[in-house]
């Protein structure tokens, strides 16, 4: 294995990151936390197109730009996120996803 | 031959049922009974009119039956057909008679015997669907046709016998009555399947031809060891035993007697009992050429059943069933004389003989038995005795009846039982000794019977002046008594035989003195121990013993009978089979849903509602099927 | 004749009960039945004539209607002697149920409806020639039975709904799965759902192989085929009277027609494949069933497991091949039809006046209402197989077909299943005689007997045992044509 | 090795090990500052590729805006310190299972399909081009304006969804 660090390298350094993501996503229960492993699930998305435009196109600007308006997405959903995770917390004082399950019935 | 009249003396009675059933009370109040004994007269004066009229034509040489009329009633696919037909031959003719005579004595025997009684109109209507049945059954040309009218006078003797439904023991007889009769009947169906499966049909006088023919009898196939034709008649005459209360289905006629009086004498001592000897007869053809081992099973149940029966009457104490397990006893003589089948066939016209003699003088004696009870209000014979003054017209027609089937020349019993004896002796020995064993038995009881009733101890306690009973009960007693003593000297043999030719029965005077010798010393018996009150039946009953003991409960058969239907049908079978239905075959398929549901309870869970479960579920749902793509088709 | 008219009646009688107000439904009922009777009667009628004038084509009145083309079916109908048979039987037994719920009360608009749809289902399922309008029929009759039960019902009712809906629908499934797999399995060309074509082509023996026991086993959940009997008990007992009376009389008949019809018409050589299998479960069921009768103590329970018994019967005559087994077959779903309907009414009638069902709590009824316990001795009889009513000749027709076969196993059958009628004759009589006679209960005094719709409908089940038993001949002429050509079925191959 | 490598490999070792500690620490606090050090973790990657622009929009957008964002809102609804409840081990150990099962089968993918992409790359896209490409008409600029009313979207839904009801008083 080559340690020279290489796409692969990022690669790995993504995937690692995405599944951490997806544990934290999994196991946690405050939303708060959730929130959390979803930007880590973005951000090693990130990695990735950013990864792949150096190293594969690196002529071009389209992994920078969609790494771009991911972050700009990533901000408009953690902030509506936390509007509705405050707007939770203030009707059902707390911020645990299995306490919100009156539409589960 | 009018045909008309034929069909008519059946349907008369069952009109009279029909009225009666559906209106009788309405429309015809108490004269339900007129109106039943007059179809059941003109029943009769048809009747005779046809006996006479076939009897009277002598133009060929012998008596043929004839099949005056028929009809396909259902046909099956495969060529066989029930056909409601009349076949008029001499044992027709002579049933007809028979069971019209008695139909209509007893008939009018109730119009004064059942007066008062509130279901005294559905009484004459069942009395109507019975003597419709009896009728039909001996007019049957078609073996189908007879088992239809089989299970018809079945039915109408549960009927009659549950007549007084409010007594349990009413219901429990007629029960019994019914279901014994249908178990022996299981045996005659299948035995019809058999014997119409090889002849391919059902009509008596083809299908005698089909089976004796050398044809038939060259490929006919066995079945363990027996030819297919000896088993179709063994079990047919499996059904014959269960109607005419042969052993060891008899157990159900002695309990008949619950139902009215009238009703005993008409269907459980004249006609209905004397079925299986009237198919066995008819039947006659086929049995004479089946296996020996087919005959001596009818002649050995028959003695059996005659000796059986008459000890066990010897001990009975309630006068219906001293004549009921007398009945028994002469259907016994009535059916070994036609299992002992001789060149000469003599069996045959013995048998039939003595059903006709028997007839009118067992009729006679439940008839009588009828009044006595009426008069002393009892079963009982301890609750009788010194009758004969109080009884004078019921004293003298008894006695000639008891003459009569004790066989004491010149009564009609006499004569046939002669010839009965006289064609055991010839033929079977064993079974000769048997029945004259049976012959003094036979003395012993009706004498004990009759002494116990009209002599012993002064009858004082009630109903001094108390009339013996109406005219309507007196005057069928009388005519009956003049049958009983002139029905002997009926040139029987030069009427029916099994071949339709005149037969000569010898009656010879040297043979008769045994038979008569060992009556005369029966009677002789029952006179010194019950002519007087004394304790001599108790001494001679103690001397006895153990044999005394068991012929007082019947030899035990009935307790036989019933642990063997509460113990196997009901305990070992019926209950498993419920419980099994229940517990196991109800349980797979509750298990069936139970399972489902709680796979369901399983899987309940997984639709939790939580999106992280989902989000796990998905992403090994997204492993599973990428591994299987990277590992089945990966490798490209 | 239109026979569109049969379902038609049967179908605008039950518009008018939903739009007529509540207190006429019962009238519109009864005229609805009346009008269904008078018809089936009066097809009964075109139909000998038809036959008399020398029609010998196996369908009558035939109609083809495009149903959906694109899936191919179509509403094909038409009548055979079978069919009128079997609608006559349904006719008496509707105007019978109508007639026995005259006095009830509860939801009455939506019970008379429901009635109307069950016999509209009935009807509609013994004219299809189609075994997708078959299946579509058959479904519209089972499903207001689950209502019948869980709104109507008594006891336990929940769960014998359940028990009935979920067994009758595995039975359908089964027959569903039967059809399509029929259906796709047939080359492309000759695909088609139309039974007429179907059994003119012709079905290879290895498709029929499979599919010949899911059709068979389907219906003859129906019809009771023993192991899968155990909703007949429960069903029949919690049904309110007029539900019992359709289930016994009308359903279990679906399955025995849906036997003959579509599982051994149309594939002889399966039938052939499995009959021995066939044999034994029916001889069990009849001989099993009436044990498990002689022990029940409800009478509503006798006269289920009887009925177990009684199916058995059906099945036999169709499991043995023969022209006059299943005649015989066809007999006893008429007979058992009118008897077990007649034997429920009664039930329902004592019951209503001495509000217990338990032959134990009973004595001596024959006093107090002898209209009633006089036809429930005719039930009885019947039941039994006594001559003159309908259940002697419809057994013993199957027993002389099945004699026919000339070897040791078809006649142990039949022995079993003659031994039957002793055991039957011990549980009628046991249980009839118990009710009827003996010592009056007290909970018998003072009742009333039948009142007039209650004799009605008790006398025209009794006409129809009675006809069919005095004079079996004339339905032996309507049925054995249609009888004939299934069995040509089997010579043919 | 040389000294880029390590940077990288300490980069990357602080972004993962920082972004565990994120996902499994019981105060909710001390993961949003684990988080914050993932963060600028991956802005050091992005330096370290040469992506200036990106990486100076990480440390912008993440570390101030949402890091920000989401500590405040511990604040808001978390009294701080108090723990967080302890994840149940069988949902721990199944998370676990799925998360590694997925990320051993990703990592044989990647083995397989040998991700191996130029060893000495071109120079970095310049910030002016990304500025151009960006507002050009044939680039990026529907995109962009697309974006700039979903942000305008949000930012209202949030004022919307945060705003306290006059029932809720």
């Amino acid at each position: 294995m080559n340690v020279e660090p290489g796409l692969f390298h990022f690669l790995v350094i993504g995937a690692v990151l995405f599944f951490i993501g997806i544990y934290g996503f999994l196991t946690r229960r405050n939303l708060i936390t959730m929130l959390m492993s979803v930007e880590l699930i973005l951000n090693s998305v990130n990695i990735n197109f950013i990864a792949f435009n150096k190293y594969l196109w690196p002529g071009t600007l389209d992994g920078s730009f969609f790494t771009v308006f991911i972050i700009a997405i990533a901000a408009a959903e953690a902030a509506v996120a936390i509007a509705i995770i405050i707007n939770l917390f203030r009707s059902h004082q707390s911020i645990n996803v299995e306490v919100a399950e009156e539409m589960k019935y | 031959m009018n045909t008309t009249n034929i069909i008519l003396i059946p349907l008369l009675p069952l009109l009279s049922f029909i009225l009666l059933g559906l209106g009788g009370k309405r429309l015809f109040g108490d004269k339900a009974g007129w109106i039943a004994s007059l179809a059941m007269l003109i029943s009769f004066v048809l009747a005779c009119g046809v006996a006479m009229n076939y009897f009277g034509d002598h133009s060929a040489d012998a008596y043929v039956g004839k099949v005056v009329f028929s009809f396909p009633w259902l046909p099956f696919g495969n060529g066989l057909k029930i056909n409601m037909g009349a076949l008029v031959d001499p044992i027709t003719s002579l049933m007809l008679f028979v069971v019209t005579f008695i139909s209509l004595m007893v008939h009018i025997f109730s119009l004064a015997y059942m007066k008062g009684e509130e279901r005294f109109h559905i009484y004459y209507a069942f009395l109507g669907l019975f003597t419709f049945s009896m009728l039909g059954l001996v007019i049957s040309s078609n073996l189908f046709q007879i088992y239809i009218f089989w299970e018809l006078v079945g039915v109408s003797s549960f009927l009659l016998i549950g007549f007084y439904y409010q007594k349990n023991a009413a219901l429990a007889a007629a029960k019994k009555a019914f279901i014994v009769t249908r178990f022996a009947d299981l045996g005659f169906l299948i035995g019809i399947l058999v014997l119409s499966a090889e002849a391919n049909t059902l009509d008596f006088q083809q299908l005698m031809i089909n089976l004796s023919s050398p044809e038939y009898t060259s490929a006919a196939g066995e079945f363990m060891g027996i030819s297919v034709l000896s088993w179709g008649l063994a079990l047919v005459f499996i059904g014959a035993a269960g109607k005419s209360a042969m052993f060891p289905l008899h157990i159900w006629l002695p309990d008949a007697m619950e139902g009215p009086t009238p009703v005993s004498a008409l269907i459980h001592a004249a006609t209905m009992v004397v079925a299986g000897v009237f198919l066995v007869a008819r039947l006659y053809p086929l049995y004479s050429i089946a296996e020996v081992g087919v005959q001596s099973l009818i002649s050995s149940i028959g003695a059996f059943t005659a000796i059986f029966a008459a000890l066990i009457a010897c001990t009975q104490t309630d006068i219906k069933r001293v004549l009921a397990y007398s009945t028994v006893s002469q259907i016994g003589f009535m059916m070994f004389s036609l299992g002992i089948m001789s060149e000469d066939h003599l069996g045959y016209t013995a048998s039939m003989f003595h059903l006709f003699t028997h007839a009118i003088f067992k009729a006679l004696l439940f008839l009588a038995a009828g009044v006595i009870i009426h008069y002393v209000h009892s079963n009982e014979m301890q609750d009788m005795g010194g009758l004969a003054k109080k009884m004078p017209v019921t004293h003298i027609v008894f006695l000639l009846a008891c003459l009569a089937i004790a066989g004491i020349p010149p009564f009609a019993g006499f004569f046939s039982k002669e010839e009965i004896l006289l064609n055991a002796w010839n033929n079977n020995r064993p079974i000769f000794f048997i029945a004259l064993l049976t012959s003094g038995l036979t003395a012993f009881y009706m004498f004990r019977l009759y002494f116990s009733i009209f002599w012993n101890k002064p009858h004082h306690e009630q109903g001094h002046g108390k009339k013996e009973g109406s005219w309507f009960e007196l005057i069928p007693l009388m005519i009956l008594g003049v049958g009983t003593v002139l029905a002997g000297f009926v040139p029987f043999g030069e009427y029916v035989s099994a071949d339709g030719k005149p037969h000569h029965a010898p009656i010879d005077l040297q043979f008769s003195l045994g038979p008569v010798g060992i009556a005369l010393l029966g009677i002789l018996l029952a006179a010194w121990m019950y002519f007087k009150a004394s304790s001599k039946p108790e001494k001679t009953a103690a001397g006895f013993g153990v044999f005394y003991k068991a012929a007082k409960h019947k030899f035990y058969i009935d307790e036989i009978w019933l642990g063997f239907t509460k113990g196997v049908l009901f305990n070992l079978i019926g209950r498993p089979a419920a419980w099994f239905d229940r517990n196991v075959i109800d349980t797979l398929v509750k298990g069936a849903g139970s399972a489902t549901q709680s796979a369901a309870e399983g899987i309940k869970g997984m639709q939790s509602g939580k999106v992280q479960q989902y989000g796990l579920y998905f992403l090994f749902g997204i492993i599973i099927i990428v591994s299987v793509f990277l590992f089945t088709q990966g490798g490209r | 004749m239109n026979l569109l008219w049969i379902v038609g009646v049967p179908l605008l009688t039950g518009l008018a009960i939903v739009l007529a107000p509540a207190r006429h439904a019962r009238m519109i009922a009864l005229g609805g039945a009346i009008l269904q009777m008078a018809l089936v009667i009066g097809l009964y009628f075109s139909f000998t004539h038809e036959r008399e004038v020398g029609n010998v084509f196996p369908l009558l009145f035939e109609k083809q209607y495009q149903w959906f083309p694109s899936l191919g079916f179509s509403l094909h109908i038409g009548v055979d002697g079978i069919s009128v048979a079997m609608m006559m039987l349904t006719a008496f037994v509707v105007v019978a149920g109508v007639l026995v719920s005259w006095k009830m009360e509860h939801m009455k608009k939506e019970f008379f409806f429901f009635l109307t749809l069950l016999a509209f289902g009935a009807y509609g399922f013994f004219m299809s020639m189609d075994l997708m309008v078959l299946f579509f029929f058959l479904e519209v009759a089972v499903i207001p039975k689950y209502l019948f039960i869980s709104i109507w019902g008594s006891g336990n009712k929940t769960y014998s709904a359940n028990k009935l809906a979920l067994m009758l629908m595995g039975g359908s499934a089964l027959i569903l799965v039967g059809i399509l797999g029929l259906y796709f399995s047939l080359p492309p060309e000759s695909r088609t759902f139309d039974m007429v074509k179907l059994a003119e082509t012709g079905i290879g023996f290895e498709i029929q192989r499979w599919v010949f026991p899911l059709v068979f086993v389907g219906f003859g959940v129906f019809t009771a085929l023993f192991p899968f009997h155990t909703w007949v008990p429960d069903g029949h007992s919690s049904a309110p009277t007029a539900g019992s009376m359709f289930l016994a009389g009308i359903s279990m008949k679906l399955g025995g027609y849906g036997c003959l019809r579509a599982a051994t018409y149309l594939m002889p050589e399966g039938a052939h494949e499995y009959a021995n299998i066939i044999i034994v479960l029916a001889s069990i069921a009849i001989i099993y069933g009436a044990f498990a009768t002689m022990m029940q103590k409800d009478l509503k329970y006798i006269n289920a497991y009887s009925s177990i018994s009684h199916c058995g019967f059906v099945l036999l005559g169709i499991g043995m091949l023969t022209k006059t087994a299943i005649t015989g077959a066809v007999f006893q779903m008429v007979s058992h039809g009118l008897m077990t309907a007649l034997f429920f009414a009664i039930i329902g009638m004592v019951y209503e006046r001495t509000h217990t069902r338990l032959v134990a709590q009973m004595g001596g009824l024959l006093k107090v209402m002898p209209f009633i316990i006089s036809a429930m001795f005719i039930a009885g009889f019947c039941s039994l197989g006594l001559p003159g009513l309908s259940g002697f000749v419809a057994e013993m027709t199957v027993f002389v077909g099945s004699w026919e076969t000339k070897d040791v196993f078809h006649r142990t059958a039949t022995v079993i299943g003659a031994m039957s009628i002793v055991v039957t004759a011990v549980y009628i009589l046991r249980a009839v005689g118990q009710v009827a006679m003996g010592p009056l209960v007290a909970s018998g005094e003072g009742v009333d007997d039948a009142r007039w719709y209650e004799r009605w409908s008790v006398i025209i089940l009794i006409a129809g045992i009675l006809v069919m038993g005095l004079a079996p001949f004339w339905l032996y002429e309507l049925v054995s044509p249609g009888v004939e050509i299934i069995v040509n079925q089997f010579a043919g191959k | 090795m040389n000294g880029s490598t390590i940077v990288f490999y300490l980069l990357g070792l602080m972004s993962i090990v920082s972004a565990v500690l994120s996902v499994t620490s019981r105060q909710i606090f001390r993961s949003a500052i684990y988080l914050l050090f993932t963060l600028i973790g991956i802005a050091g990657l992005y330096f370290w590729m040469d992506y200036q622009f990106i990486a100076a929009v990480q440390i912008v957008v993440y570390v101030g805006g949402i890091a920000v964002l989401i500590i405040f809102s511990i604040f808001l609804t978390q009294q701080s310190g108090e723990q967080l409840p302890e994840v149940p081990v069988s949902r721990a150990v199944a998370g676990a299972i799925a998360v590694m099962s997925g990320l051993a089968l990703v990592l044989v993918l990647m083995d397989r399909y040998g991700f191996s992409g130029l060893s000495d790359p071109g120079p970095a896209p310049s910030v002016a081009a990304i500025g151009e490409k960006m507002l050009d008409i044939n680039g990026y600029a529907l995109p962009f304006e697309v974006v700039s009313i979903l942000l305008l979207a949000a930012m209202v839904g949030c004022i919307v969804i945060a705003m306290r009801k006059k029932s809720q008083v």
